[in-house]
Formats: structure tokens, C-alpha cells, sequence
């Protein structure tokens, strides 16, 4: 595939029409972005904490948390950052925002002003504008990123990073297949290119900022290798167009084993494909996100599993972890909810800071060397299709079904993925769709997956999958007959 | 009205198709003919399926927080398009926040939903409700 | 050294002023309490649960909780297992009653029956009597134990097995040095003898009664070989006298390799030592305590400390762990802290249950056999001293301060040793004082320590230590300068 | 009354003799004179040391929730046996439960504490307001 960056002179054509998508657009200037960028304090650089974490072997924490005000979203944000010790901060995005409705979004803050409390999922960055974004950023000690699950982001990326955001998370592909639904894959993927150019303009003159893929997609039980192929392609099409503090991310699926191998291979595998797609001059940080999938109820079984992530975080070494909170299953968390979160993963990794855990063993180098081989799969089959253009490949391999993500929403996904946990809680397939799996590959998921069928004293089907994917807010890691 | 049809989907912007799956199988299973809409569909696209399929149910989800600003409504416009007999279940994490589910079911009572479901709920108990609440509804 | 029975004549002279010594012991006879316990179900014996948990591989969970009055106590033990899900029940016995001092816990039932709640920190079981403790066992499903910490515990066993309780915790030791200032450790060690007679007689007479040495000890940086010495001492003498249901336990380190190690040669090394002396005829298994030192007040980081010891339980394969409450640090937990504290630790261990997590390493190893050597110099020391008589044993190797307890209360006690973790956590001795290891052992231990205090730029010194007491307290596991 | 001189003590039945090591280092590095009766002390114990060393203060260690019985009648005991100017602090985990700290110390206070300290205190501030205390009280 060829790597090219986009024609700063389509930039600018586009850029035009991108800021009069709504009003708070025409505030936002190129130069005077940079210049603001210029002068935040180094200590409050994204990119720049990502990178000092590997250095000196550290993960940071970070919550998500938005709400619709400003003055609330400040309140919020300076707690997270004193009372829950939080390393980086978040600025995540409502739903209104996340699919261009900002007249919907208008409503919500008007709604919230009224009620006195945030009617919103999220803090409506567009609508507030410059003007804005640059008194949260402001407010804060720490870096702070723009989260969301847009799949046009292009004005949202426009108005936060001139308004002092440091990082910005998503994707074309991540944050359209689990966040969209009729979305078509190339103009996301097309979105995206713009943001990415934007993201490396500002490299390009100096300011680094941190492009986050994201990998959780939808959260469910997703087998590592797919969730890394989207990952490693978005970190590919980041740095086409100039990024290069990328930061690639995991949801913990919930067997430790399989998680450590996970995350090593992450590294590993990106780092090998960025290279031998020519790229060098990029710095690779690794995010790992707690149990992306359905929470207990209760708040003390929440704690566990947020615990757990922790751990995983710990023996890994990521950079990064993204917290939950033990209002998790209920809705999004007040203020002191989401500072539990972080407290607690803080703990944990202040417990095992100078502790070695499991170094390698032989099932994390199975799982490892399976994943490299099914990432390879679904890598050679986007080659493929792309006819050298990587957008192309990856519209058609999605279109085939070789790529698709399990249970996401978006038309664009075959969706004929099916996983389910082996009888040790590794997530493997059941079926397989479409995807370009090997068979010596299907043959291991196959057989795990008999076993536990043996085991439980019934046949693989979709009540197995459904078990498992409440399998972890009933207390358990595989959904077990009763 | 035709007892065996209902409409399932997520209203709003809401993305969230985990649960939306789930709630199509269980009620396919359940021995109902389900329309399911999957995600981020708007109340006219709930009305034009139920008018479409008479249906005797329209199940909302809403995981995501905006279910009070996106539900908002609805009932009205049922009656409006002629659906006044139609029962309107809704459920998921319903409102922003960790809320009483007391405050959240009187909320969506008073929008004029049937019932009101917590994301725990016991599917098996909702299926019975709804024979039950159809079966009432047919009565002359 | 030579293991003999307790004769039964004199345990029956005993026996009598054992009973005399406050009003309640007039209702015990030994029949009744053997067809008392005769007539309790299979399902409620704590013995089998132990041994059922051992078969299946599972861990159970218990909480520690007793009130002063008998209504109180029951509402909470029912509240523990049903919300709880508390495998195994606890009934703790008060501080008063721990020290004999039945006046003052009458005191305490009288004020308490005034106050509306427990100002008792346990259950009064010895001034309840027979009856008070049949209502209780009665009153619920799970087998349930008597957990306390009374140097002479011989009117309590007598009353508490009779009314129906399947498991009695403690021992000569562990029950003496941590919980007490002034009793004589020869009086002690024979008053457990005369408890572990009486276990033993329900043994002979087909009741299988559970008993539990206290492995933590002093909860407070104790290193491995030194609880497991006491532990496997306490087993010795538990089964000279008939016993044949032992837990033996130890309190979480923090290290998490540390912790693995030592519960693995607990098992391994007592059943050796045991099958040496000459015993055959025993069930062993093996009770972890999450973490026994100071808590972090903020409930958040207590419910990761909760958390990290349940992982280890999990990744060890103990048959029990003994949970503690997000109330921790601040005071005995209400019902509702006690059972978080229960389903975190749940959660963890069902996500983990099918799991496969650090098998052996060579950090693990290396601490087995660390720990195996540094048993063996106490055992020695212990048999050098005994003049084949155990109990001699270990009164001089107290006295000599080949036997030593870190920070304990007790006169007989020499309070020399002092421990210090290392540059990744693990527990190791910075004084010896007299314990007989090894010129190798103490090398090992100082150079370990020697690294951190280089790490740290500062001599290892008494701070040092109270950094480290107060470490886990304060978010960290070692107790580096700021 | 030699102001450099304090007792230190667990009182009651209780056995935690940790934070009672630390402190007799704590307040011995601080330059107190330390008579450091250990666990198990029965208010007796403690003022018999008091009186036997002109002490300025007893500082009572309570950790094991018996607090509220043990201490009751300790101010009165010391006025008693003439020790009538004696400081008395007392810290720990005083009652039994998990109560608001405020409710704790006014309890001590009235029972004639001079002060009351939570087991998270800063020992270095205690050391302070030690010493400002008995200066205040050796001032006649
Ligand atoms: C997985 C997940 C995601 C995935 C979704 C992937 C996908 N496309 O499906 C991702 C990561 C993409 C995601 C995104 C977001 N999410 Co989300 N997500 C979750 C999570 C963790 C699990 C949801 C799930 O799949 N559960 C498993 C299924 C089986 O259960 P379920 O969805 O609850 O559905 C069941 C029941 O609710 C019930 N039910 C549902 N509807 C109905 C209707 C009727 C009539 C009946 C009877 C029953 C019923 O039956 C279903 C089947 O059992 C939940 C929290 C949780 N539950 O732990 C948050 C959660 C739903 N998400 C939340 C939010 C806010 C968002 C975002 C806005 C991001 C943000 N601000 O954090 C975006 C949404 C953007 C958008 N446009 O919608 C919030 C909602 C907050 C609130 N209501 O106050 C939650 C509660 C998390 C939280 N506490 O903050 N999310
Ligand atoms: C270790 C420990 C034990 C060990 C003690 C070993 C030993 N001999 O020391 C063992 C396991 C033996 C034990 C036994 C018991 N324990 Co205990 N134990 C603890 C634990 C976990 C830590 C205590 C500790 O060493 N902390 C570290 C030291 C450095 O801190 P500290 O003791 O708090 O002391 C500091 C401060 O309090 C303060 N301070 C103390 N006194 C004073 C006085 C003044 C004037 C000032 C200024 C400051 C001050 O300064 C000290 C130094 O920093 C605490 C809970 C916790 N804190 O997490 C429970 C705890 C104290 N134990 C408790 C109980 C109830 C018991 C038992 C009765 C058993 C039971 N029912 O569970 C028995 C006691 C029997 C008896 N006769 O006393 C309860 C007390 C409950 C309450 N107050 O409501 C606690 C709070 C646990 C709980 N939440 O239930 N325990």
C-alpha cells in the first residue's frame, strides 16, 4: 500500500466548507491554533507525557468524564485531577455532537442550564466553541484529550485542538463501525484523513499532539486480532498524513493471559508494520482500557473488575490506562463515582509498581504468536483489496467481511463475526464470517471452543455467546450453564 | 392490530447494538414476529414500522443518557398516526446518571410508556408481561 | 521431638476448673456436645467444607464479624451469606472475653443492650453460653467458625464446640505472642493443648472439628518463614493431640511473586514436616488473609487492597481467604461494608476461576527455597532446644529469640527482629536480632535491602521500616522518600 | 511537672502494639522523654507512671473499638491522684464502627480529653501542639 499524504491545497478547499458546517466554525484559524498551542506549557503536552511514561516505565490514568456546561465541566475535570490524582484528563464528547446534530446538542445544554444538572451525555465541544475549549483546557493542570466516537470529526477536531487539546481520540474506521450506524466506511475513513493532515500540520510546525485510535471498538468480547488489525491500519493512515505520537489501544477481554499477550503483541506488531511501511520517525505508546463490556450493578463487584484491569495495566507496563467507574452499569458517574475509579486503579498500580508479575510464559507466547499470525491474515487480505490505496482496502475488505467487528451497529459491518470464550476464558471464534483466517487458525479456535462445550455439556451456539457477554455482570468470566 | 408483531429498536443518536441483538433474539425466540430497526432510530421510523407491521408493541432501548430527550413525545405522536391502542415499553440506562429507578420509571410512566425497564431486568419476566399486556389490549 | 497425647484423666481434672471459671461452663457436658454436633448437617461442617473445597479446587470465601449481642449477630451472620454469599461464617469473640475478663464483656453486653449497638468488638460467645451460641449456629446455613485471638481459649472451645461451631482458630502461639503482653507462653501452648485434646476427642468420636493456627501473627511485614515456622508448629501440636482438619494460613506481603512462593511452600512444607513427624493421618489445607497491615482510610483504595489479595488467592488455588472491608482502616465494618468487601472478593475470584495465571517462575523458585531453608533453621533451632519436648521447644526458642515475632505485643517475645522490603516489595530482615539463619540467608537479605536503600539514596534504617508500615496505607507498597 | 517527660500507652484489653512503637520513636526523636507502658495498660498503670515521673502528658493509645469503656473515668482518676494540670490525648480507632470523626471527638472531649486525634493524624503536627500545650500549661 502507498502512503501519501494528503494535498495541503485540498486541505484548505475542504477546510472551508468543514468550518461553515456550524457557526462556532468561523472562529477557528489555522495560525492562531498553532500560536495557542505554541504556548502551553510543555508540562501539559500530551504527546509529551505519553512519551515520558515510556521513558521512565510509568502508566498514567485517566478518566472519561463530560458534561454539558462549561463551569460544571471545569468543576468536574479540576476533581478528577485533585481528588482522583488523575495523570491526564479527558474531555468526552455527548452523542448530539458525536453524529454532527449540533441542533440537538443546542437543546440538550439549553435543557441542561434549565434542570441544573447535565441532560447530556457529554460536553458538546462544537456548540461552546473556541472560546470555549480554551477556557476548559485552561482550567486544568494536566493534558487533555478530545474522546468521543465521531465519525466526522473534522470541525470537533478543528475548534478543540486551536482551543489547547493535546490529544484527540478515534479513528475512521473505530469511530464509525461501533458509533454509527449508515455512515458510509470510505467518508469516515476520508474524515479522518483530514483530521489526521490537521493533526500533522501541527507537527509539522512544532506542536506535537497525540492521535489515539481506538481500540475498544464495541467493547464485546472482541478478539484481540481484530481489534489490533483496526488499530495498527488507523496508526498507519495517522502517520500517512504526519502524526506521530500515536497511542493504540486494548480493552482488557478479561482472560489475563490472553490480555498480557494482547498488549505485548500490540506493540510489537505496529511497531514492525509502521516500519515496514517506511515509517520511523513515529513514538508508539500503548492505552489499555478496563473491561469495556457490561459492568456488575453492584458497586463492590464493580471495584473488582476495575481492579483487575488495573492489574492487567500493571503487569503489562502500558502507558496508559483508561479508567472505569463503579457507577459503570447505572450511567455516567458523579464526579466522586469517577474518582473511585481512579483511586482505586491508582492503588493497584502504586501496589505493583516495582513488581515483576508474570514475565513471559509459554500461553502467552502461544497466544502471542496466534495473534501475530491472525493479524498477518487480516493484514495481507487489506493489501489485497487496496490496489495500493489503503482507504480502498480497507472499504473493501469490510464490505467482504474480512474485516468485521463483532455486534457493531454500522451497515457497513457484515456482522457475521460470532466470539465466545474457551473453557479458560480466552476469547476465541465461533464463527468466522468472512473473515481471511487460515484454517490451522480456525482449527485452534474450533477445538478451545469444543472443549468447553464438552465441558459444560452442550453445543457451541448463540445462547453461549449471549452468556458470555453477561457473563462478567453476573460475576463471572464465562457464562456458564447454571 | 396483530398480536405476534412488535418493533424493536435504540432511539436517538444511541449507538450502543449489544443489547439491541440480544432483545431481538430473546423476543424471536419468545415466539414474536420482531421489527428490529437496530440502532439510532427516530420516533417517526418507530411509527412508520409499527403502522407498517400493525404492531402490538414498540420496544424502545436507550442505553445512552439522552432517552428523556429522545422519548420525549412519542405517545403523541402514536395517537397522532392513529396507534392509540399500541403499548410502548421502553428500557436501558434511561437517563444521565446513576438515577433512583423509581424517579426514572415515574418519569417515563408520565411520558405515557407502558412500562419502564431497568437494564437488569429479567427478559423472561418482560415476555410475559407483554403476552399478558397485549392479551388485555385486545380485549374489545 | 516426641508427639504424645494429652492424657485423658488429666484432661478431665483440667477439665473441671476449666468450667468453673465462669458460671456459663456449668451447662457443658461433653456428650451432649458430641450428639449436639452429631445431629448437625454434613453440608455445615467446616471440616468438609475445607476438604470439598480442596477436591473441587475452589477457594471459599469468609468474612471476620461478631457483635455483643446475640439478635445482632445473627441478622449480621445471615446478612453475610445471603448478600455476602460468605461461604463460610465467622463468629469473632470480642477482646474482653479474649483476655478472660467476663465481668467486663458483661459490661460491654449491658452498655451495648443501653446503646442500641455493639460497643463490643466481637461476640461475647463464653457470657452468651450454650445456648446463646446453639441459637446462633442454628440460625444459619453455612458452617461457621470461631475466630478470636484469647491466649487461653479452653472455657470458649468448651462452650463454643458443644454449641455447635465446626471450627476453632488459633493456637499456643499465634494466639498468645501478637494478642498478648503478659501470659506466660508455656501457659498458653498448654492451654491449646488442652483445646486440641478436645478437637481430638471429637475427632475419635467420628466429629471432624476444623482447626485454624492464626498465620498472620502480627499482620504486619512478617516474612514468610516466619509465620509458616509457628504454623507448622501449631499444626504439630494440633495433630499430637488428634487433630485432624488443619488450615494453615498466612497474611498477604504484597508482593504478588512473594505471596505466591510462600503459599505454595506453606503447603508443601508443612505437609512434609507433618508426614516426618510421623503423622499421616491428616487433611491440610490452606487460609490466605487478604493484606493484615494498615488500610488506606479512602474506601476506593481499600477495595483495591481487597482486590490484589483476592487475585493472589485466585492465582495461588487456596482453599480459603479471609476478606477484609472497605471500613478497614476506620473500624469494624457495618453489614453492608463487610459484604462489599465479600463481593469484590467474589468477583475476582469468579472472573479468575477458570484461569491459568503465573504458573512457577524462577523469582518463584528462588523464594521457595529461600523460604524452605529459612524454615529449616528454625525447625532445627526449635528441635536443638526442645529436648525432644515441643512445647519446651518452643518456650526456650522464644526465650533464646530463635523464635521472634516482629513488632509484637508480648513480654516473651524478644521484638529484635526487624523487617524491610526490598527494591520490588518483597518482605525481607534488616535486624535478624537472634534468629539462627544462616551466614547465605542474611547475605541475601542484605544485599537485597542494600540495593534499595542505594535506589533510594538513604541507609536503611528504622525509618525505613515505619516507611513501610505506613506504605500500603498510603498508596504505595514500599515506603520510598518523597 | 517535667515537660519533657510523657507516658504512652494502649489502653484496655488491646494488643495493637504497632502504632504504639512508633510513636515511642516518634516522640522520643522528638525529644520527649518516653515512658512507654506498651499494650494492656489499665488506667491505674498509666497514671501510677504519670505521677512516678512528672509527667506533662499521657497520650492513650485505643485502637481496638473498646475506647469509649476503657477511657470513661480517666480525668477524674488524675484528679484524684492529684495530676491535676496533666494533658491527656488520646488517638486511635477510639470506638467501635466507622463514625464521623466529629462525633468522635466531641465524645473524648467531654469525657475530659484535652485532645482527640484520628488514626490518620500527622504526628509531626502533634509533636507541635504537644509542646505548645504544656507550655501553655507549665505557665502558672
Ligand atoms: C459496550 C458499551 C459501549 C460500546 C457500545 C458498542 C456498541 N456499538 O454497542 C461503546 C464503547 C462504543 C460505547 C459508546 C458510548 N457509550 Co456506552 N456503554 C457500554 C457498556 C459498557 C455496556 C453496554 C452493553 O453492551 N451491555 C450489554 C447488553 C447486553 O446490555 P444492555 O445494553 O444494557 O441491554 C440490555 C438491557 O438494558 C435491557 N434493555 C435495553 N433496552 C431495553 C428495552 C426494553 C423494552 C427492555 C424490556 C429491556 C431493555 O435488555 C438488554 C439485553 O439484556 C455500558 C455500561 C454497562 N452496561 O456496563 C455503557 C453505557 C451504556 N455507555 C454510556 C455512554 C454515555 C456512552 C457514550 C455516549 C460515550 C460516553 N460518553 O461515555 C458512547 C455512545 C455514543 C452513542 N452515539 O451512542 C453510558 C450511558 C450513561 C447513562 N445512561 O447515564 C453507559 C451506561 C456507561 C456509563 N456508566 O457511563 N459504549
Ligand atoms: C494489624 C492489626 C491487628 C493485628 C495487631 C497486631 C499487633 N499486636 O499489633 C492483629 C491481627 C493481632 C489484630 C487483632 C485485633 N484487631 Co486489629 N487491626 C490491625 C490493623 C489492620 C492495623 C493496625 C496497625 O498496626 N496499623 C498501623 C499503625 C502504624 O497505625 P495505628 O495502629 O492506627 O496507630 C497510629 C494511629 O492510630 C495514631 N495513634 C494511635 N494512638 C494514638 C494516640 C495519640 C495520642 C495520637 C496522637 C495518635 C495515635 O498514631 C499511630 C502511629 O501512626 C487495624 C486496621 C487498620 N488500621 O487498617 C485493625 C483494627 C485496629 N483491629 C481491630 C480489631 C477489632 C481487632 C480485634 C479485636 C479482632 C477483631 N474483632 O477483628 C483484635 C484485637 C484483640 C485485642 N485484644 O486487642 C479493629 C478495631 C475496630 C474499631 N475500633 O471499631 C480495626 C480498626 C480493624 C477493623 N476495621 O475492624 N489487629
Amino acid at each position: 500500500m502507498r502512503y501519501e499524504p494528503m494535498a495541503w491545497k485540498d486541505f484548505l478547499t475542504q477546510r472551508k466548507s468543514v468550518l461553515a458546517t456550524w457557526p462556532t466554525g468561523k472562529d477557528v484559524d489555522l495560525e492562531g491554533g498553532l500560536r495557542y498551542q505554541r504556548d502551553i506549557p510543555e508540562a501539559k503536552n500530551f504527546a509529551r507525557a505519553m512519551s515520558g511514561a515510556k521513558a521512565k516505565g510509568r502508566t498514567l490514568i485517566q478518566p472519561r468524564a463530560g458534561v454539558a456546561l462549561i463551569d460544571d465541566h471545569i468543576r468536574l475535570l479540576r476533581f478528577l485531577e485533585t481528588e482522583g490524582t488523575a495523570d491526564l484528563l479527558p474531555t468526552t464528547i455527548d452523542a448530539y455532537t458525536r453524529q454532527n446534530r449540533y441542533e440537538e446538542a443546542a437543546v440538550g445544554i439549553e435543557k441542561s442550564t434549565a434542570a441544573g444538572h447535565s441532560l447530556l451525555n457529554g460536553f458538546p465541544a462544537v456548540n461552546h466553541g473556541l472560546g470555549g475549549c480554551r477556557r476548559v483546557t485552561e482550567a486544568v493542570t494536566k493534558p487533555i484529550q478530545v474522546r468521543h466516537g465521531t465519525p466526522d470529526a473534522r470541525l470537533l477536531a478543528e475548534i478543540s485542538l486551536a482551543g489547547g487539546f493535546t490529544s484527540f481520540e478515534g479513528g475512521g474506521i473505530s469511530y464509525n463501525i461501533p458509533y454509527a450506524k449508515k455512515v458510509e466506511l470510505g467518508d469516515s475513513l476520508r474524515a479522518w484523513r483530514y483530521i489526521d493532515r490537521l493533526v500533522g500540520w501541527y507537527e509539522e510546525n512544532g506542536v506535537s499532539i497525540n492521535r489515539e485510535p481506538f481500540g475498544p471498538l464495541t467493547g464485546t468480547l472482541l478478539p484481540p486480532f481484530i481489534g489490533h488489525t483496526v488499530a495498527i491500519l488507523e496508526g498507519l493512515l495517522a502517520l500517512e498524513q504526519g502524526a506521530k505520537s500515536i497511542t493504540l489501544g486494548y480493552g482488557q477481554g478479561g482472560n489475563v493471559l490472553q490480555d498480557l499477550a494482547a498488549l505485548s503483541s500490540l506493540r510489537e506488531l505496529a511497531g514492525e508494520y509502521f516500519e515496514k511501511a517506511g515509517f520511523t520517525d513515529f513514538d508508539l505508546t500503548i492505552v489499555f482500557h478496563q473491561w469495556m463490556g457490561g459492568f456488575p450493578e453492584d458497586e463492590a463487584k464493580a471495584f473488582a473488575v476495575i481492579s483487575l484491569g488495573s492489574f492487567v495495566a500493571a503487569a503489562a507496563g502500558v502507558e496508559k490506562i483508561i479508567v472505569k467507574s463503579p457507577h459503570e452499569a447505572a450511567g455516567i458517574p458523579t464526579k466522586e463515582a469517577n474518582a473511585a475509579g481512579l483511586k482505586t486503579t491508582r492503588q493497584i498500580l502504586s501496589m505493583l509498581t516495582d513488581q515483576i508479575i508474570c514475565g513471559d510464559n509459554d500461553i502467552i507466547r502461544r497466544e502471542k504468536n496466534l495473534i501475530r499470525e491472525e493479524v498477518a491474515c487480516l493484514m495481507n487480505a487489506v493489501e489485497n483489496a487496496s490496489g495500493g490505496d489503503p482507504i480502498q482496502g480497507i472499504v473493501r475488505a469490510f464490505a467482504g467481511g474480512l474485516l468485521d467487528v463483532p455486534f457493531a451497529p454500522s451497515i457497513f459491518n457484515r456482522g457475521r463475526v460470532l466470539p465466545a470464550r474457551d473453557n479458560e476464558g480466552f476469547i476465541r471464534l465461533f464463527a468466522k464470517g468472512n473473515l481471511p483466517l487460515s484454517d490451522e487458525i480456525m482449527a485452534f479456535h474450533k477445538e478451545r471452543l469444543a472443549e468447553r462445550a464438552k465441558a459444560e455439556g452442550r453445543a457451541v451456539t448463540f445462547q453461549m455467546v449471549t452468556d458470555d457477554i453477561y457473563a462478567i455482570s453476573k460475576s463471572k468470566l464465562i457464562g456458564r450453564p447454571k | 392490530m396483530n398480536p405476534q408483531n412488535i418493533v424493536l429498536g435504540v432511539i436517538g443518536a444511541d449507538c450502543h447494538s449489544v443489547g439491541n441483538k440480544i432483545l431481538d433474539a430473546y423476543f424471536s425466540e419468545a415466539g414474536f414476529h420482531v421489527t428490529n430497526l437496530g440502532v439510532m432510530v427516530s420516533q417517526e421510523e418507530f411509527i412508520d414500522a409499527a403502522v407498517e407491521t400493525d404492531a402490538a408493541a414498540i420496544l424502545v432501548s436507550s442505553l445512552y443518557g439522552h432517552g428523556e430527550i429522545d422519548c420525549e413525545g412519542l405517545r403523541a405522536k402514536c395517537i397522532e398516526r392513529g396507534l392509540d391502542r399500541i403499548l410502548l415499553y421502553v428500557g436501558g440506562n434511561l437517563v444521565v446518571g446513576k438515577t433512583p429507578y423509581e424517579e426514572v420509571e415515574k418519569k417515563f410512566l408520565d411520558m405515557g410508556f407502558n412500562r419502564v425497564f431497568r437494564p437488569q431486568v429479567d427478559l423472561a419476566e418482560v415476555v410475559k408481561m407483554l403476552k399478558a399486556d397485549i392479551a388485555a389490549a385486545s380485549r374489545p
